[in-house]
Formats: C-alpha cells, structure tokens, sequence
C-alpha cells in the first residue's frame, strides 16, 4: 500500500495546522508519513503553499512522485495550482463555492502559472474557470469531491452552537482534514488524535473541532482506500528534518550554538534552544545527580559573530556548532579559514537553499557543495559531510560533533531545505548505536606554558583555557608550535603541512561505510550517483529501475577518491542533482578523475521526486548526457 | 590545586619581546595590563586574552596569559564564545581603533546589551598602525595625517558614546603614557562585574603625525581632579537616569578630554546572571566547557525522555 | 526633458499589492512614504529606494520608483555607493530593526560619520517578522514574544541614541498608525541636507504580541506638543553642543516614548561637500557615474601626464 | 648581461628607501631593473627585510633565482639572513664593526634561523658570529667587500659637516647604495639621480646624501661590472604592482574605488585616490572642457561595506572596482553571489596572499584560486583572470573593467603579493593599444517602468537610476523580468538559465590569446603549466629548458577547457604553482578532464623562482610528481 497525498491552500491560513492534523491523524493509526512543505518566501499575503507526502505500512515510506492520488484543497487557487499534480485516478477534494473564479482573480497567483492556465484552457476549450478546469479533470478521469464548504461549516457550527464568522473560518482546516481521513477510510478517533496534536491545549476548541471533523466525515462516502488500525511494533516519532538535527547535537553532546535566524535553519538552533534544560540519563556518571542540564544557545548580531562565538565556545572546550543556510554561510568564510589556521573543531550545519544570493528563499537546492568544499581564503582541511534523510541528519549530527572535536577542523554538515521540511512519521532511530567519542584534556599539575602546535602531533594535546592550567597562544597568523607569530621558511612550510596532514588522517580514520554506500545490484552496468537529500527519490525509484546501482556519496571532503573510482570504473554514471552545474560530477572529475557519462540536474527550486529520477533515467539510457528536469511538484 | 602566589608584573611578561615602534603609545597599555594583572593576581592560565588584527592586537603575543590572536575585528565574538563556554575564565579584549570601531564596530555594539562579564581595551591612536597610516573612525574629520593622501573626509566617532549606546556598564577612559592611572582604570574594569569597556589614548609615533604626546596632554584632564564630587556609580536602579545624563555630559566634551570612569552600574544583571534565570538554573555552576558530555561513548542526555512529546 | 507635473501618492503605487500580514505596521511607512514623495513631487525615476531583508525591506516592491532590494544587512552600503557615484540621486534606504540594527548595525553607525546626503528609514517592530519572530536588537530585556522560547536575555539598542553617536544631522522618530505624522517626518528627512534618520515604530502583528497598538499608545506623545517651544535645530555652530545635550534628555527617555524630530543640524558639511572640497572640485558637477570614459575607445585621461612624475 | 642583487637591512630603517635609490640610479644609467621586496607583517621592530631583482639591458629582465651576484647589507644580521643565497663569485658587501656578533645577539631574527645557523657554523667548524660565516663565504668564493660602516659614516660627516648621531644613522641607506653602485661601475651622476628621487624635497638633504654617495664611492675599487650609460631608445617607468594596477584603473575608466585597508592591496586603491584629479586628454570629446576630473575613492568601514559600495557605484553607472587580499575577499562572498543575482558588473582586485586566515599577510602564495572561482553560496555567472606581470597588471585591469561591464557579472580579477610588491623600470606600457569598450545606457523620452531582466536577452540593456528616466527594481530575490520576487517553476527556471547563459557568451566573445598563451616549441613534448606571478621565472628558465613548452592560463573562469585540453593533448605537463594544493592542475583536470603528469608547488611564502623552475623540471624529467619547492629567497 502507498498513496500519495496533497494537502494545500493559501500560506498563513491554517494549511500547516491541517497538515499536521492529518499526518498525526494517519500516524495515530499505526502508518508511517513521509511528507515536505512547499510555501513562499513571506510570511502571509496567501500565496498558495502546500504539503505533499506518502502514507506507507513500512518504513521507509516511498518517496512522493509528480503527481498524487489524492488532493485536498482549501479554495480554487490550491485547485489550480495542481492542475497538472493529478492523473487519472486521483482524487480532488474542492470547495465548489470557488467554482466561478478564474486564475486572474487569485491576485497572489504568479502571472506566469494564471497566464499558462488561461493558455491551456484556451488551447483545450474549455472556460478558465475553477469549474472549468475541475471539468477537465474530472473527463480525464480525476475523481471530484466537490463540495460548498462554508455552506457546510456554517451548518456544522449552526449544530455545534457556532456562528461567528471569525471562528467558522478557523473550522476549514479540521474540515478539509475530515474529508480527505474519510477517504482514506481513516476512523473518527485517528481524525481526533490529529485534531488533539495540531490545535495545542484548548480543550473547548479541541472539542468543537472534534465535532466538525465528525460531521464532515459524514459527507463523504467515497474510499480512496481504507487505513485500518494497526500496530507498527516499534516506536515512532513525528518530526521534521530540522528537529532531528537539533536532537542529534543535543544527544551527540553539542552544548553550544548559535545562530542568526535564516530560514530553513533557524529551526535547528530553536529546537535545541526550547528543549532546553535537557533530562539527565540515569548513566551519567557524575552528572547523574543533576536531573537537567543546560547549554548555551545563542543569538547573534549576525552570522559573523555566530561563527566567531561558536569558536569561542569550541576553544573553551565545549562542542560547538552553528546552523545557517547559504548568505550566512557566506559570510562565514573568514572564520573557517581560521578555524583551519587555528585549529579549532567547529560544526557549520549548512541548510542549503535555491540561491544565489536570497534566491529562493524557502525552495530547495544543493548548490553549495563547490563552495563548501573551497570556502574560505587560503588552504586548509576542513570535512564537509552530507545527510540524504532524517535518520541520517539525526545521527550524521553526532558524528561530525565527534569528528570536529578528533580532528580541531571546521566541519560543514551539508542539508537542505528539502530536509529541514519534511515530516515524519518514522522509526524513533536507536541510539544504541551510537558511539561519542570525546578528547580529554590536559591538565598540567601547576600552571605551565604549553605548545598549541606542536610539531609531532598532526592533532595537538588537548589544551582548554583555565581548566589545563596551561599558557598557550591560538593564532591566526602563521606561527611557531608555541603559537607566536612566525615567517621563517622551514618552520612556516612544517606547520603548514602538519595543517595539512590532517586531510590524510581524516582519510584514513573513517570508515569506507561512512563515506560512500552503494545499493542495488553489484554488477550493475550502470549506476546513478547522488548525494544528499536526493536519497530517498533515488532509492525509491530503484524499485522501478531494475539493474541499475545507486551510488551515494556522503563524504564529500575530503572526497573519497580511490573508493569513488573503484566503484564506478567501467560503468556508466548518472550523476543526479539539485543544482545547475552538476556539481558532484565536477568534483567526481577533480578529484577522482573518473569522467561522468551524463547529468541530470534540477534548479528550480523544487525537489526531485521519484518521477524525476525515472524519467532522467530512461532519457539517460536514450543517451542524453545533460538532462534537464522541470516538473514542479 | 594552584599555589597560593603573589605574582609582580613580570609574571605576565612573555618570552620574546614587543615588536612595536620605540615610543609607541601601546606599550603603555602592555605595562598598564602587566601591572593590572599583578595586583588583582590572576592566574595566568585563566585568564584570556583575545584580540583580533593590528599592531595593538599582537599585544597578546607579549604577555604571559593565554590569548587568542583571532582576525580583524572579531575579537569580541570569540571572547564572548569563550566566556559563554566557561563564565569563570577572565576574558579581556584589547583591540585598535581600526579593529574595534571600523571593521568589529557591530559587535562592540551588541556586546555592550548582553552586559557579559569581561573587558574591552581600545587602544586607541586613530589610525591604522599596522596597515601603514590610514584614518582610524576615531580621527576627526578634515585632519590629514601622515600617511593619507587627502584629509580625511569622514566623520569621527566617540568611543565612549558608542559604549554608552551599546549598554556597556563600566565606562573609562586612559591615556597610555601615564600607566599608574591606567592600570587602575583597567584594574576596576576587570573587577566590575558586566561588560566594561577603557578606551586607552595610546599614540602612534609613526603614523599619526597629529594626535600626539602632545596634542593629547594639551587636552586630557581627570574628571575627579576637576570635579572632587565626581560620582559615576549608579548606587540606586532610581539613579540610572540621572547618572547616565551625567556621564552623556562629559562624554560629549570635545574640545578637553576628560579621563577617568564615566559610568559604572552593577545593578543591571549580567547575560550569565540572566540566561541562569531564563535557562538553566546549573548554568555557571555546569557551564558547556565543564560539562561530561558522555560515558562509555554514551551520551548522558535521556534520549527517550527528552523526545517524549514527539512519540506516537 | 521632463514634464512638470504634479504628482500624487497614488503615483508611487506599484501594480502588484503588498504582500505583508493585515495590520502589520509597515502598510503606514508604505503609505507615508507614497505621500511623501508625493508631496515633494518627486521623479520616481530619480529616487532609489534601498533595502536590505525583512518583511520591511520588501517595502520597495510595492513602490513605483528604482529601487535596489538588495542583501541583509548591507542597503546602507549599496545606497552610499549609489548615492556617491551619483549624488544627484534622492536615494532612500528602508529596514527593519533585525536588518539596519542587527546584521547591518555596523554601516548605520558609519553612515552618520559621513553625513551623506541621504536618509534612512527604520521600520522598528523589535523582532524578526520574516523569520517568524526572534527577538530584534530593539526588544527589551526579559520580554517573551509570541514566537521565541525563552523570554529575550539580551538587551536593547535605542535606535536614536545610535543615530546620535554615530553622527547623523537628523535624527527623528515616527509612529506607522499616524500616518500623517510619519509623513511629515519623512519630508523633512528627505529636505534635510546631510544624513536623516527616522525611526518608525511599525508593529509586527503576527510575532509582536507585547508591542502592539496598544502598548505603543500607551506611551507615545508629541515632543512639540509637550513642549511648544521645542526647536531640535542647530541654528548657529554655537548651538550644536546645547542641542546635542538637549536631544539626548529626550532620546534616553524609557517610560514614555517621545515622537518627532529630536536634532537637526544642516551646518555639518555633508560628505558630498567635503569631497568636492578635498578631492574634487568638479565632483558634484561631474560625478563618476556621468563621466564620458572613452572617445571612440580612447581614454579620457591623458595617461603619460598622470604618470609624468614616474618616468625616467 | 644580467646582474642579480640584493639590499637588505632592519625593517623600516631605510631598507626601502635604499632600493628606490639603487633601482632608479641604475634606471637613470639606461638599463631595466626587475626588482621585489620581502619583509615581515609588522611595522617596525628591527625584523629583517630586503629587496632581491636583477639588472638587465633588456626588457623582460630575468627573472631572479636563488642567489645573486651582489649583495648589499646594512647590519650583521642581513650576513646572516642571506649566507645560504650567496655562491662562487658573488659579492657580499657588509659592515665589519658587526663581526663579533653571534645569530642569538640578533633578537629579531627568527629562533629558527638562528638554530639552522649556529648548527650549520658547527658542523662546518667554524664560530657562530658574523665574522665566522663571512669567512666561510670567503673560502667558498665570495667577494667580500667588508668595511667599518659608522667609522666611514662619521668621517664623511666630518667632512661634509654633519656630526649629529642621529643624522649621521640616516645616511647609511645612501653609503650603502653608493658602495653597490661603485660595484657596478655605475656613475656618481647616476647614483645622484637615485638620491634625488627617494629622498624627496628637501634641497639640503639631498646635497648632503649626494656629498655622502660620492665619498662612499671612493671606498670600492672592485667592480663586478661597469654599467655605462645606455639609451634604451624607449620611454621607461619606475612603478610598482599596486601602481600599476591602479593607473589601469585609471586609464580604464574606474571612476570608483572602494577599499578598507589590506596588505598587499591597500597601495593599488591608495594610488588611484593620491593621482586624484586626473589630467585630460586633449581628445576627450566633451570632457576637454576640463582640465582635470575626479573619481569617487572610498575607505570602507569593512569589505562588506567595500564591496557594498563599489556595486552601488556599478549600479549608478560607475565603473566601480574594490581592492582587497584574502581576508577582505572572505568578506565579499555574500555580495559577489548577489552581483551575479542582481546583475551587477563589478571587479574586485584580489591580491593574493599567503594563508588561511592572516597566515603571513606579506608574503606570496597563489593559495585563492578555487575560492575565488566557487566563492558565494548558490550558482552564478563570474570571470576569474589572473595577471602574470606589471605590463598584464596595467592591461588586463582595463580587459576587467571592460568585461565586468560588458556582461554585468562580478569579475575576480587575481593579482598577488609578490606582483604588488614588484619593483620595475620597465618600458611604459603603450597604449595606443587599449580598447574600452563602454555600454551606452538606455534613456527614455520620458519616466516610464522597464523590465531590468527582460527574458530575451542574456545582458539586458543598460538601466541607470537617473539617467535612463526608467523605473525598475533590481533584487537579490528569484525575480520576473521586473525585478519583483517571483518563485513560479517556468519563470525561475528561464531566469536562472539566462543568468548562466552569459557563461557561454563570455566563452564564446574573449578571443582565446586572452585567455592562453604558449610559449616555446610548438612541438615540445612536455609542458610546463602555470598561471600568474609565477610567468616571468618560468620564462625566464625556458631559456636554459630547451624543448619545453610554457602554457600560460590567465582566464580561469569560465575555464577554456577546449583551448587547454587541444595543448596539453598527448604531452607530459607539469604544473609548476605557488601553493599546496596544485589548484590550477585541480580545475584543469575537473573542467578539462585532462590528466596532469606531476605538480611542483611552493608554499612557503616566497615566490617561485627561476632556479625553482629549472630544479623542479629537472626533478619532473627524473619522474617526481609531487615536486615540494623549498628555497626561500
Ligand atoms: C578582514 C581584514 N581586513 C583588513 C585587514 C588588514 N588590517 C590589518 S590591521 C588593520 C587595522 C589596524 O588598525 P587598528 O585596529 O586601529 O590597530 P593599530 O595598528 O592602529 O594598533 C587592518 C585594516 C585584515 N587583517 N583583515
Ligand atoms: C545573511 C543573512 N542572514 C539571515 C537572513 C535571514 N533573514 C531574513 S529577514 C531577517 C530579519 C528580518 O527582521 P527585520 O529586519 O527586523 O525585518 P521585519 O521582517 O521585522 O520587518 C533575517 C534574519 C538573511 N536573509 N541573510
Ligand atoms: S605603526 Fe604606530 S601603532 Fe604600530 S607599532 Fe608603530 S607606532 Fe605603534
Ligand atoms: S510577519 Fe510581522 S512584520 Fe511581517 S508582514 Fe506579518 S505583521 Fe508585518
Ligand atoms: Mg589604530
Ligand atoms: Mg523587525
């Protein structure tokens, strides 16, 4: 079983609220959800923002396509902009009481898409009008439900003792949810579990609500399927991409962050900041005897200052990091050249975002991995590591903590919007598996003066500020093992290469595992080659390509380059991307010298979807080696 | 356990030597500083210094602490990290005009509103030293020093305004040649509990031809010679106001030069005083940096309990 | 040539409508500043607004002049070079607290040194409208507004104060909801001869759940009407330290929020003058952006005069 | 005829001015001096600096190597710094009254230094003082021209006068220019001339040293060559990188400069802001009217605010550049991605230097080079080019500016500390050769809305705020052809598109001897290739190299991939780069695919020289790849 579901509506009005209604409706019922949102980048004016998503018995849950089996829609605008989202067989829940409008009359629609719609009507003769092209769809085989809303809520409140027009409209999101777990054949309990999630703690509205959603159920008799009950037989969680980040650094003993806010990442550091003070496991050695601990979480001036400040937190030995997304990370580029030079282990936890510049604000991409890899002025080593799903960004999180603290390197923890925005219901990830691996410091019987670089190490003792009773010198400029500024030709090019042996070190302590994975069948003539949260597309699509083998790289730098063109040699290569210059393909080149048979690339804004990577394969097996993807969902 | 010691101000001198132009003005804040950690007797190792780029800002590589020697204008976002991480360290910022005020002018800004418990030292001579004479934000407009090629076009701007903007809650201002009464200005800089910020006069013999040794002593007073009634603590959350005017008032003087404490409030409660009360009740006593973060490679943080509300 | 006509507010109307939350404030800075253009019959084509992000720095979307909606942070900077390479340019800057305070506090601060004949307008809500309500540098200490976790363990930034310190000729505060003050503010900000700054309080409806219309008028008043005689301007060189000192008495107000225009002083040279009369005499004539360069591909500069002096 | 020398000395004791009066005495006889300058990152304090260059009656001059022919000192210390850059028949003219002094007594002198030394004296058998390593020198074939420097000094004061210490300690520049220029057969005339320009106005100053340079003379009888009076038959300049980059500008049409101070890069915008007023041409059209016009030049309050500016600038109508060095460069990483969003043509002047972080902020490195090509998050349109010596400075600023122009994308024009700090007399660049190609702007009759970004054409016509009567919006955000936010699939997608597209137009309009030039044997089997301040050692070694070819890349976004790849087809290459990493054999391989055989790479600081190419090809043909350059004149 899987179906594909749509919920949407103008931004700001409730369409999150509806959303997590249903999920946590579905979830309560024992399925897993995979579900992202897509909305503009402002806060309100209703632009039209939806949430797509697919319910499944296992995890993972496949990963959505281009189009959805069933739509749920909050007025004529949300039924116009997925026009083209259903096929036949969906099911298209509408308000009819939009019925006469056309796309002209959405103000907050793009010109563009209401200019493409009048075309499309005109070209295929029908009237551009909601009713028009739910005509359309309905003789192509869409399912309609089509339904007067507010007629209907006003009666339901009437019912419910409900008049004021205020509160009625705040019934549409439970309404819409109703009608779309009627479809689904979903019980009036799971509607009210949902309905109890997403409305907080005031129990009358829960209660009236409760009631709305009970009547609207009524009104539907259709079944897009029937979701029973049923036992998952493990623990579940619901969250999104940026929670799992932030559980991740609060688990994996990060105890500082900061942040400027940036949307998609602002969530990360807000989540470690509200969850604060943090429950003490029972096995916490000494610290058992606190029942919470804290942590520092802070909000900058700027991004200039979250970094430096995240710096200053790893100097004095606390495990550090900083989310942000692309114009942030831009102006972190000074530091980490001295977080390289200084050698200090610091976390960038990068939410990408369609750019350049403020771009696209809330849409998805993967541009910045070149920029990644080379930000800063001068050489030094750095790791830059990608998460593709939120198992992934959750315990990716713990490891790039253990990592900046081994090597005293920045470590940029590459996600992205797309990430950062989706919601799940999924396995609760098992933390037994989990390994931290801490660096004790030295602590010198009497105070000392200390080498911060030492020549003989590649990664230096430990030294931290008033708890090693040591004196040392951090420094930016080039510098003797004691850390005093130095220019001598001999010493400046050993301290240099010691900087630099690290990059070889990296390479050889981690894993083969934790740089690449490699899925479907071994001798696979070809093979698609990924990164990042293009994951589960890739992986879900795999089902339908039969023969075809995924590489997915995580460990971008230092790139893994002899397990890269082992793996590849001789075989055809797909490289699938959310950008426009194919950007893991041009490394793939750089570094492993392996020539990429084709690309397919992405850069509207949008994800790509499982659809997308079918399709770019069977253009890729017709021979096309730059292949272009639009769909739009 | 560290012995009990009385340390001189050699203790803080470090092994190789200034590197600065004979007659600088900032060797006088290195002899102020030296001397100011001797008599408050710090331990050296926990005290640090954290300075970005400049000639003042190599100051740290001639003292005995630990420093951290960051880039240009950022000295203050990592002192503050340092300090956020371990509140019990000693964290001293000393910084140029160019550093402090030009390029890091955003974050003595916002330092001064989250009162943090640390010290700022401008070392200020209105130029840039280290880049070979250009105008500092502290030089006053139409001035052509040495090394410019027009007279300066824009503006100046006054420190201890700034500082007053910014909410610092300890206030002064020194002159480097005369190292006793700077030493006790950056004495009760350290030991005033909140943000404190001491701009130092400090000459450049190289660059600025015009603010010199001079110019300065034909200008600078003590606010408690000329006022023996001169009060600039607020002893009262009523006389916030009254000494806040008070201290605008002689912060604005341009044509003397008032040194001394402008202002100095401990009733307002530090970032540390405030995040304890806000988040975490253990915050000093368990700050990040002395926090055990594992055992066995376990993380000490109850997982199941922490992600609770978001179980089905 | 340009017509002579005289324009209305309905004239700096954009075709597509504003974007922003009903209620939210900064419709009135919108409004005011259709009318004030309109009243000073402004060319649009000859104004460029300038933005940086925010809810706020959308503003010039919804306005039918030239507008640069550029980075966070960063519009003052884009605005000065605008404004230099072509002084004859009405150029206007629009921001949040988060944008001109926060992330961008550092060019505010060195635009007032300079002077530049431009004006800023701050559209202060004290938080973070387009990413959901953080706290804003202008937030008071200890509040906790509607989206963030923790009550705000930071301080505030008084806007005017910084616009004091940093050296602006004109330096006033408006109210979004008065929209017909605001307007006059902005007038006279844009008339002013130097660098204007106008702060508006301009509530955030969604995340601003405690400075809110009611909370603003509550504490606002008029400081010529609580004054008659209040006159903000340097009318004599004399003047300018009375007048500094006079405005600050106001600006430092907490408990009760003073409107309208605190300083003034057009006997500043503005950068531009300065300019013309250290670098250039023919700078405002002959700006770099309405310099010819070439003649048929040929320099206009006669290159082996320029560099006479270095060859043998 | 080829003469290499050296003048070394303290720090800001007149070093400086010594040199200036060498170069431009030698210059006046008639010849070519090619000439730079080491010293450390601090203002004063005694460290030691020096400046190494050759003589020649030809220009190019060569390029120096690792030792030279004539070494002029001014204390003990400078014996010491140069031991190891003297060889068989060089001269050493030093100060006898220094012999007793040891390495340790130099405070100043590196630790490092002084133990390479005192072990270097022990294991050679002889004392660790001054006088010990000139007799070492002495005994391996150096000409040693020791005299008493203060005896001699104050003698000639008395002659002349001047008995004050303090004045006496100023003339050592001059005594010891003059024993240098007696060495060289050089002229009392010319070394008169030397004077009277590095010592400026004051007549009396100027007599005196002229008095000083003459008895001086009379103390040398050696020659190591007799430089008569020549007429090189061409008008010759004595100018610096810096400067030559900003009379560039100048000629070029930059009317607007910003900088915030960076070594090696404040001295380029300073010059263009000292030569303000500018003198007219006589056929400047319109502009002859005046006599001289002006230009806007800024000091920032950061590089944010910099680069801020200059694209202001850009977007008033200004030619607009910025000046800045690694850490500045770091700053501009957020506006460079919005000056390819928005469409703005700006340059920034990157003058390289060693890094990360401050690293050694006066000394030479080529470390920027796949930063500045990935630099800002998200994809965007840029040109990176790089300038190989003082004549490509003066030029190729003009190309940039006429580029950055011409397609309205940030150009990263790359320069370096070692370019910066070359000192030449060299003949004046001719400029009858100088095409600026400006862009006329839109002006309409009347005020009326235009589309900033119309969709058909790649760079739209040219909009300015004022001039054109136009109203548009130019924005950071994903917009529609009027510059208002726009995140409709179709329209990004084109948008995004159409900015990429310049890629191919830029490509396709440079003209490829812009972009690469060969030098050598057409047919050579192997080739050597580098790109910027490396170009005039390598040249000069190819006249030793028989059989080599050079391929020499200054365009290097967007890569000339074709050009590149049809040279290098079928040969052996090695990369010769003043840096770690070999990043130009990183970009040639990822863009080109093209295979390099071996990389030498010098990162200690110092600048590649001749005898650093010569070795390394020596090492390449013995089947090294990895060829660590470690000399360190
Ligand atoms: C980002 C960046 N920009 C510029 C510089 C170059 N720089 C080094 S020191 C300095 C100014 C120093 O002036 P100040 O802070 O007043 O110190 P002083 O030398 O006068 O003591 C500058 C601009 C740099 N290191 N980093
Ligand atoms: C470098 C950078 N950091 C962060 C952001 C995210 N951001 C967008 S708007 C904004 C703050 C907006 O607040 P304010 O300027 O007060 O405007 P308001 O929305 O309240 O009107 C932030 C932090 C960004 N665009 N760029
Ligand atoms: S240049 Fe000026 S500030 Fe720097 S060391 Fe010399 S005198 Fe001091
Ligand atoms: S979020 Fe606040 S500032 Fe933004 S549009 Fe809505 S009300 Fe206005
Ligand atoms: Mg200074
Ligand atoms: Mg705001």
């Amino acid at each position: 079983m899987k179906i594909n579901f749509l919920i949407g509506g103008p931004q700001g009005r409730g369409v999150e609220t509806a959303s997590f209604m249903f999920i946590y409706g579905v979830g309560s019922a024992g399925y897993y959800v995979f579900a992202r949102r897509e909305f503009w980048s402002n806060i309100a004016g209703g632009r039209h923002s939806y949430v797509v998503g697919s319910i499944s018995e296992s995890w993972p849950a496949p990963a959505p396509g281009n189009s959805v089996d069933l739509a749920l829609t909050f007025d004529g605008h949300a039924v116009l902009e997925h026009v083209f989202h259903l096929r036949r067989g969906s099911y298209l829940v509408y308000n009819t009481e939009e019925d006469s409008k056309t796309p002209d009359s959405y103000t907050m629609m793009s010109k563009a898409l209401a200019e493409r719609l009048k075309n499309f009507a005109k070209e295929h003769g029908f009237e551009p009008t909601v009713k028009g092209y739910v005509e359309y769809l309905r003789q192509n085989g869409v399912e309609i439900i089509g339904l007067p809303y507010n007629k209907h809520i006003t009666e339901i409140g009437r019912k419910i003792g409900v008049t004021s027009p205020v509160m009625l409209a705040r019934f549409v999101n439970t309404f819409v949810v109703a009608l779309g777990a009627a479809l689904l054949g979903l019980s009036e309990e799971h509607v009210a579990s949902g309905v109890g999630f997403a409305l907080g703690k005031k129990a009358e509205v829960i209660e009236q609500n409760k009631k709305v959603a009970s009547e609207a159920m009524k009104l539907v008799e259709k079944r897009v399927a029937t979701l029973q009950q049923r036992n998952p037989q493990t623990k579940r969680v619901f969250w999104n991409g940026n929670e799992a980040s932030a559980y991740g650094k609060i688990v994996g003993g990060v105890r500082f962050v900061t942040y400027y806010p940036i949307t998609p990442a602002t969530d990360d550091a807000m989540t470690f900041e509200r969850l604060m003070p943090y429950p003490v496991s029972k096995n916490a050695g000494e610290l058992s005897k606190f029942e919470k601990i804290g942590s520092v979480a802070f909000q900058a001036e700027d991004e200039l200052a979250a970094i430096a400040i995240a710096m200053g937190g790893a100097i004095a030995g606390a495990r550090s990091a900083t989310a942000t997304s692309g114009p942030g990370f831009s102006l972190m580029a000074e530091a980490l050249s001295l977080a390289g030079m200084m050698e200090v282990g610091v976390v960038v936890t990068l939410w990408m975002r369609s750019g350049p510049s403020t771009g696209q604000a809330t849409r998805q991409a993967q541009q910045d991995l070149l920029f990644s890899l080379f930000i800063g002025h001068g050489e030094y080593p750095k790791i830059v590591y990608a998460s593709g799903d939120l198992e992934e960004v959750f315990f990716d999180n713990i490891k790039v903590a253990n990592w900046a603290e081994r090597y005293r390197v920045p470590v940029i923890h590459l996600v992205d919007k797309n990430l950062s925005n989706t919601f799940a219901v999924m396995p609760l990830p098992d933390i037994s598996k989990v390994k931290i691996t801490t660096v004790r410091p030295v602590v010198y019987p009497q105070t000392q003066e200390a080498e911060a670089y030492p020549l003989d190490e590649i990664v230096a003792p430990k030294l931290l500020p008033g708890i090693s009773n040591a004196i040392f010198h951090l420094n930016s400029l080039e510098h003797d093992p004691e850390g005093d500024p130095e220019e001598d030709p001999v010493v400046v090019t050993k301290m240099f290469e010691k900087r630099m042996a690290k990059i070889r070190l990296i390479e050889g302590e981690i894993p083969p595992e934790e740089k690449v994975l490699y899925f479907g069948p071994k001798d696979a003539e070809k093979v698609i080659v990924g990164w990042g949260s293009t994951k589960p597309a890739i992986l879900t699509a795999l089902d339908e390509l039969k023969d075809v083998g995924f590489l997915y790289v995580k460990m971008l730098y230092p790139f893994p380059s002899n397990i890269v063109r082992e793996y590849l040699k001789g075989r055809k290569t797909l490289f699938i991307e959310n950008n426009y210059m194919g950007q893991l393909a041009l490394i793939t080149r750089m570094f492993a010298g392996v020539e990429p048979t084709a690309v397919a690339i992405k850069f509207n804004g949008r994800p790509i979807t499982t659809d997308d990577v079918v399709a770019a394969y069977r253009r890729f097996e017709t021979g096309e080696n730059v292949i272009k993807i639009e769909s739009d969902l | 356990m560290q012995q009990l010691v009385k340390r001189t101000p050699a203790d803080y001198r470090w092994v190789r030597p200034p590197e600065w132009c004979p007659g600088c003005g900032h060797f006088g804040v290195l002899q102020s500083l030296y001397n100011a950690f001797a008599e408050l007797n710090l331990d050296p190792s926990k005290i640090v210094l954290v300075s970005g780029i400049g000639c003042s800002s190599r100051l740290p590589h001639f003292v005995r602490t630990t420093s951290v020697h960051a880039i240009h204008g950022r000295a203050i976002p990592y002192a503050l990290g340092i300090k956020l991480a371990n509140p019990s360290l000693e964290v001293v910022v000393v910084g140029g005009d160019g550093d402090l005020m030009a390029i890091g002018g955003n974050h003595l800004l916002h330092l001064g509103r989250r009162n943090v418990d640390m010290t700022v030292i401008l070392m200020d001579n209105s130029v840039y030293g280290l880049t070979r004479g250009q105008a500092g934000p502290t030089l006053p407009p139409g001035l052509k020093v040495k090394a410019i090629p027009k007279a300066n076009p824009q503006g100046e701007i006054n420190p201890l305004l700034l500082a007053l903007t910014a909410g610092f809650t300890f206030i002064a201002r020194g002159y480097s040649y005369d190292i006793k009464y700077t030493t006790k200005l950056i004495v009760e800089a350290i030991r005033h509990k909140g943000s404190a910020f001491v701009q130092v006069y400090s000459p450049c013999v190289t660059y600025n031809n015009i603010m010199t040794r001079e110019w300065y002593e034909k200008r600078i007073y003590k606010l408690e010679e000329a006022d023996p009634s001169w009060d600039p603590v607020v002893h009262d959350e009523k006389e916030v106001d009254t000494k806040i005017r008070k201290a605008l008032d002689k912060i604005v003087e341009r044509d003397r030069l008032p040194l001394g404490i402008f202002y100095k409030n401990e009733l307002v409660p530090t970032f540390e005083e405030r995040y304890e009360s806000i988040y975490d009740p253990n915050y000093r006593a368990l700050p990040p940096a002395l926090q055990p973060i594992e055992v066995d490679g376990k993380p000490v943080v109850d997982f199941e309990k922490l992600i609770a509300d978001k179980i089905l």
